[in-house]
């Protein structure tokens, strides 16, 4: 039987994980939900705690991965089935169209111009907006333009002049394009589905998508970098704010409302955004608000200090509301360190919300058979932590818990290993 | 003709008002009113009694309940029975009755307030006033009564002939209880709830500016101010000034409510006032409901008239 | 009995508290009182009461409760201070009273038992003694609806509808007593258990179906600490909106008012009753319905609630009702709509002076009746 | 410093119109709830306090029906020692016969005691008598009225009773005696429900009232019983600003609170 492996996800866990294996010599199909790879860390603008520009550090990767011969990337594409076959698997998999023939397009963007549908752009949190027709975002793999087919008027209504046809000087646009079905045999499987996000409108006292000016750290990451709707500018509706809040542990450590656990990676993101809006607002007055400061890794304690010696003011305590105060906002907070109650006025409140197990997980356990724990991640040995616990099956990445990108990039490699381990076995 | 043995409610050298309702009531059972009375200069109105008996005790010791006992026990030796002891229903009286009575084993009655004639009995009420029981005496022997204040003065009456003196001497003293002084209630910190009379001031008060009218019209009535929520939380008068349910309940003799419509939380803080005064330009003002009397006029007009005649006095 | 987490060991989740602070962030009543609730989840956890008296400013809102991420219940906790307190005997006058009316009475107001049906007496339709009726439909009328002159509206103006829409109800007349929930918030634990037993005794009595609830105090002990032994309820607005929305009961004048909505704390942010109230007054011709910026889970407690009813507060500060009738005034509203006795008497002290009318629901829906 | 304090229980009749049956026969308590004399609470509480303080042992006594069980064992929930009832098929209405049963009861059981407390008055009847007529009977000194106790000396109590318009008067009574204590003088404590209930697993002695009646019977009788004349909601004073307020000096005066 073929060393052949089948990677789901394709975000930096699962790129990590098909290019380790690909150097080794094992063939991978990585497959893609979405319409490219790079998963949550494309839509980075920097990493903690060394600040490092995300896209720099992933593009290359992404890049490897469209070029390198042992992977076979399918992007739109789901598992259907899985079913176990002899010492391995067989797959099913439902590939989506993009009706646009990836050979022919030269990725000139006439057909976006064109196209008259605009919707929200998923990949800026809805921020701006984006053609039925679009490339998800300048570095994507493929580097390919695509149809979103529930946007499009022609594919979702069959009304539409088509002027995207027109504009292609290259005929790569193909209305007729059906999805696939394709079957495969797998000696492994990789799960790296990612994470989701807590929805935090679900906490009604933060007034997350009813008040002006409360957003997420994930809108917040797109504000602040250059590919984003703002081109890197801090406005927020259209006006340059003065004053932020940050609010921790929004859906985390919240066994009533959200989840047990902690996120991990919401101190330090926050630390770093506090750090950048400092960097391009000098004036800005910001708050943090903590239950804890979890600074663990290697130089995150001295980031977060860094952040302090900004005049990024910590408080300990969380806020219980934030409403409207005229065309600010009020935070009611206990500043529990003085002992009182503060009402902090400020333009912007940002949610950090915390980490979910990626929806998919519960399907694709499912059909695995796998263990996952009280929340939907993979059940994982501590000593074997890719391991999933059926044989043949590992994951990395946070598909088995929360972890910051370090983390996941050193455990994608070793699940590299222990899938190369598992498939050369008696060989 | 039998006596009715009246114990003269005096303190501090007055001859107390409330006597005549005790000659009234000996006067509505055709008894003659014979009157015991301390040492001392009383102003006593003495055409209204038949027989005045100085007893050689002061004030103090006489109203002790202990030496009471003894001396009636030494009139009754000296005079025979009475039809009756009679005692004012106030503060002595209502501690000397009911113990000469245990002491002499007699029937009581307190807080009588009328008498009707053809059946012979006697008016007492019960329930805070809300019913009253109209009481026979059974058996032989005198009994001990205690009389309400202004239910009997009406029937006093002046007696013809001259008033017989006599005088009490050679009493023992029972020492088991002494009276060590009389002590004036602290002004300093004000409470409500044991005042007589509340002027009690509400939202229809307007400004802040019209309070220290009030206080004065308070002064010059001998009424502790008090005022409902509004006025308190405005801070115009101290919070414990405030009477409702979030406040003070009170009871007074008299609560004057002026601009005050009558909210439910206030109004269960001072419903069970004796009497209720309402003033309020509103004449659909709830406080109407419990009020007593009424006045449906501007309180601040009802209040300069008073302060004008209260000063002219 | 109890439905989940009240009266469960509570220990455990007093030591769960992570002290985020997310409740005293929450209460209305932080900042401008000495209650600090989070502190008295503290102060618990060591066991030490010391600033114990200051549990008294809670108005019961529930907004830590609904909202801490450890699920410790801080007003829960709050309550078994309270409970403390009071079989300690040492509790202010005013609330000793409000207990000894309850349990004498069964009224915390001390009102006559006798009394409590007077309203129906008084109303010009008939109101059905609830062993009258075939269908065991019972209108609970909360203490202070039935004694109050000013709120005994809302249960003459609900029977009316009711009525009207060919709704058999019945009342419980004298047997009726106080729901107990303020007296449980109170702390006074046995006797709520007192009032729970007598109402559901009586309910179990008359073989009660269905109860319609007019406050939403009563509806949310009913629902929620009666136990499974408690027939279901509704809040009165639930019902009136169906009778709206199915057509059974019209509109048929103009209400051309504008109308800001107050959230009762038991009925929305406790119970998840956001819509009925609103709806009601969206279907009334002419009347425009305003929004408060702090509406709905976020709406701003009257301070009408646990027990601040009797509470002798010894503070000055500004009270809730103020801050909001000021935003109603700001908003342009001519009516601020209730859907609770309390936050009709709370508010409406406030509002009188600034010329704004509040309103129970049942008030405006009246008026404009076809 | 053991207290005997009287306890009993009343219909609670404040907020309720009483109902008179047929012609006055009889006033119909059949709806209202019952509860502990409120003066009676106030001097439970005294009694309570000063054995906190002083030692000893307060002992709870009620005559009535078996229904003031009740106020006995909110008395113990309160911090009563002890809890008797004197049983009689109904309250004796007559002041003369409660007090004579009462210190027979005293007598014939033999209890040692210092002090002897009961409310000034009783809300039912208000004849107000109850504790002097047994002072009396027991030939105890006795002090009415009683609105605070200042000191608890060897032998003897520092009382200060109550006299009209905010007046006191302090005396100095030996011991043993018997205190009428007036409402205000404490703060009573509140007593839960669950106190009660733990309470009650505390044997209260029951003593039948007919043992201590022998050849005494009530010396007073209810011919009939009436309304007080009917009040009719406020008399609105019909003057103008200047007859109202002449008129209203003049209500001041009758109710003599301003001359």
């Amino acid at each position: 039987m073929e060393r052949n492996v089948l990677v789901i996800g394709g975000g930096i866990a699962g790129i990590t994980c098909s290019l380790e294996l690909a150097a080794n010599g094992v063939k991978v199909t990585l497959i893609e939900q979405g319409p490219s790879i790079g998963g949550r860390m494309i839509q980075l603008d920097k990493t903690f705690p060394t600040l490092d520009c995300s896209s720099c550090i992933l593009t290359p990767k992404m890049a490897e991965v469209s070029t390198n011969r042992s992977i076979e990337l399918l992007t739109l594409s789901t598992v259907m089935e899985i079913e176990r076959k002899g010492d391995g698997f067989s797959a099913t998999i439902l590939s989506n169209p993009r009706y646009v023939d990836m050979e022919k397009c030269s990725t000139c963007g006439a057909c976006a111009s064109a196209c008259v549908m605009k919707v929200p752009d998923e990949f800026n949190f809805n921020l701006g907006k984006r053609s039925a027709i679009y490339i998800p975002f300048p570095q994507a793999v493929p580097q390919k333009y695509l149809v979103d087919r529930n946007a499009c008027l022609f594919l979702s209504r069959g009304k539409c002049k088509k002027s995207c046809l027109d504009a292609c000087e290259h005929k790569a646009i193909n209305f007729e394009e059906k999805d696939r079905l394709i079957k495969r045999d797998f000696s492994a499987i990789v799960i790296a589905t990612g994470f989701d996000l807590f929805d935090a409108a679900s906490l009604g006292e933060y007034g997350m998508r009813k008040r002006r000016g409360v957003i997420t750290s994930a809108e917040l990451e797109r504000i602040l970098s250059p590919t984003g709707p703002t081109n890197g500018e801090i406005l927020i509706e259209g006006k340059k704010p003065e004053r932020f809040f940050f609010v921790q542990c929004v859906g985390s450590r919240d066994s009533q409302r959200g989840v047990k656990y902690c996120s991990r990676i919401c101190c330090m993101y926050t630390a770093k955004h506090a750090y950048m809006i400092k960097e391009k607002l000098k004036d800005a007055s910001i708050y943090v608000s903590y239950i804890d400061v979890r600074a663990y890794g290697k130089g995150y304690e001295e980031f977060f200090r860094s952040v302090q010696e900004l005049g990024v003011l910590y408080i300990k305590g969380i806020p219980g509301e934030i409403v409207e105060r005229g065309r600010s906002l009020l935070v009611r907070v206990e500043d529990m360190l003085s002992g009182e109650l503060r009402e902090i006025e400020v333009d912007v409140v940002v949610l950090a919300t915390g980490i979910l197990p990626s929806r998919d997980i519960f399907r694709i356990g499912k059909m695995l058979g796998l263990d996952l724990d009280e929340y939907g991640f993979v059940k994982v040995d501590p000593t074997y932590p890719s391991l999933a616990g059926k044989e043949g099956v590992f994951v990395c990445g946070t598909a088995s818990g929360p972890k910051d990108i370090p983390d996941t990039v050193a455990q994608s490699t070793e699940a590299a290993a222990s899938v190369f381990e598992y498939i050369c076995r008696g060989k | 003709m039998s006596y009715g043995l009246i114990m003269a409610d005096v303190r501090r050298g007055l001859f107390d008002e409330r006597n005549l309702d005790l000659v009234g009531f000996c006067n509505v059972l055709n008894i003659d009113p014979w009157l015991i009375l301390p040492k001392g200069a009383y102003n006593v109105r003495e055409a209204y009694f038949k027989r005045i008996i100085q007893v050689e005790m002061g004030e103090e010791e006489f109203i002790n309940p202990l030496n009471a006992v003894i001396t009636v026990k030494k009139v009754i030796e000296k005079f025979g029975d009475p039809f009756a002891l009679i005692f004012s229903a106030s503060s002595s009286g209502m501690e000397i009755a009911p113990y000469v009575a245990g002491y002499l084993k007699s029937p009581i009655i307190t807080d009588v307030s009328g008498y009707q004639k053809e059946s012979g009995t006697l008016l007492k009420s019960l329930y805070s006033d809300k019913v009253f029981a109209s009481l026979k005496i059974k058996g032989e022997g005198f009994f001990v009564i205690t009389v309400r204040s202004g239910s009997f003065r009406h029937e006093a009456r002046e007696i013809e002939e001259n008033t017989i003196y006599e005088k009490l001497e050679g009493l023992t003293r029972d020492e088991r209880r002494r009276f060590l002084g009389y002590i004036e209630e602290e002004k300093q910190e004000v409470d409500i709830t044991k005042a007589d009379f509340l002027l009690s001031i509400g939202r229809g008060v307007g400004t802040k500016d019209e309070i220290p009218l009030y206080e004065e019209l308070a002064s010059l009535l001998g009424a502790t101010i008090s005022g409902s929520r509004p006025v308190i939380d405005k801070k115009w008068l101290p919070k414990s000034r405030q009477v409702g349910t979030s406040g003070k309940t009170v009871k007074p003799k008299v609560y004057l409510a002026m601009g005050i419509s009558g909210a439910f939380q206030h109004v269960s803080g001072m419903k069970d006032s004796e009497c209720i005064i309402a003033v309020n330009k509103d004449p659909e003002a709830p406080i109407f409901q419990y009020a007593h009397y009424g006045i449906i006029a501007d309180m601040h007009k009802i209040r300069d008239r008073l302060i004008q005649i209260l000063r002219e006095k | 009995m109890m439905k989940k987490g009240i009266d469960e060991d509570w220990t455990k989740r007093v030591f769960a508290c992570i002290q985020c602070g997310k409740c005293t962030g929450s209460c209305p009543e932080s900042a401008k009182t000495p209650l600090n609730i989070r502190m008295v989840v503290r102060r618990k956890q060591f066991g030490s009461v010391s600033a114990s008296q200051h549990v008294w400013y809670c108005t019961s809102c529930g907004a830590c409760t609904i909202r801490c991420p450890r699920d410790v219940k801080p007003s829960e906790v709050l309550i078994h201070i309270r409970s403390d307190l009071v079989e300690s005997g040492r509790i202010s006058t005013s609330i000793q009273r409000a207990l000894e009316n309850s349990l004498i009475q069964k009224n915390p107001w001390g009102k006559a038992r006798s009394k409590r049906s007077e309203w129906a007496l008084k109303a010009d339709f008939q109101i059905k003694n609830i062993g009258d009726l075939r269908e065991k439909r019972l209108l609970f009328t909360c203490c202070v609806e039935a004694y109050d002159p000013r709120c005994n509206v809302i249960p003459r103006n609900v029977s009316k509808i009711l009525t009207y829409a060919g709704i058999e109800f019945g009342i419980l007349m004298e047997e009726e007593i106080c729901c107990g929930n303020e007296i449980r918030r109170l702390g006074e634990k046995g006797l709520f258990e007192e009032l729970r037993d007598e109402n559901i005794s009586n309910f179990k009595k008359y073989g009660i179906e269905e109860i319609i609830a007019l406050s939403p105090h009563c509806y949310n002990a009913i629902k929620n600490e009666y136990g499974e032994e408690a027939p279901g309820v509704v809040h009165y607005t639930e019902i009136l909106w169906r009778l709206l929305k199915e057509g059974i009961i019209r509109v048929g004048r103009e209400y051309k008012k504008k109308v800001v909505y107050h959230d009762p704390c038991f009925l929305g942010k406790q119970n998840g009753i956001f819509e009925e109230p609103r709806n009601i007054l969206m279907a009334i011709a002419g009347t425009e319905l305003l929004e408060f910026t702090r509406s709905r889970e976020n709406s701003l407690c009257c301070e009408g609630g646990g027990g601040r009813m009797f509470y002798d507060v010894d503070l000055e500060y500004e009270r809730n009702a103020k801050s909001r009738v000021s935003e109603a005034q700001e908003l342009g509203a001519e009516v601020i709509g209730v859907a609770c006795p309390f936050c009709l008497v709370t508010l409406e002290e406030e509002a009188k002076e600034k010329g704004i009318e509040v309103k129970d629901i049942s008030e405006i829906i009246t008026e404009v009746l076809l | 410093m053991n207290i005997l304090v009287f306890l009993k229980r009343v219909a609670s009749s404040q907020e309720e119109e009483l109902k008179i049956l047929g012609e006055g026969e009889a006033v119909d308590l059949s709806r209202l709830p019952f509860k502990l004399n409120d003066w009676d609470n106030y001097a439970l509480e005294e009694a309570i306090r000063a054995v906190e303080k002083e030692g000893g042992h307060v002992i709870a006594i009620s005559l009535g029906a078996k229904e003031s069980d009740d106020v006995l064992r909110r008395a113990i929930a309160m911090g009563a020692g002890e809890g008797i009832l004197i049983l009689g098929e109904e309250a004796l209405f007559d002041p003369r016969l409660r007090a004579i049963v009462a210190s027979r009861f005293i007598k014939k059981e033999g209890f040692n005691f210092d002090a002897i407390f009961t409310g000034v008055q009783a809300e039912d009847d208000q004849f107000g008598t109850f504790g002097g007529y047994l002072a009396g009977i027991l030939e105890l000194p006795y002090v009415s009225m009683v609105v605070a106790i200042e000191e608890w000396g060897k032998g003897y109590v520092l009382v200060r009773r109550e006299l009209e318009g905010g007046l006191m008067e302090k005396v100095k009574v030996s011991l043993p005696s018997v205190l009428s204590i007036q409402t205000g003088i404490n703060e009573p404590r509140y007593v839960s429900v669950m106190g009660i209930r733990r309470a009650s697993q505390i044997e209260r002695k029951i003593y039948e009232s007919s043992l201590y009646m022998e050849g005494v019977i009530s010396s007073i009788e209810v011919l009939k019983w009436s309304y007080p004349p009917k009040k009719e909601g406020a008399k609105i004073l019909p003057y103008d600003i200047d007859g109202a307020c002449r008129e209203l000096l003049q209500i001041l005066k009758e109710r003599g609170v301003c001359q």
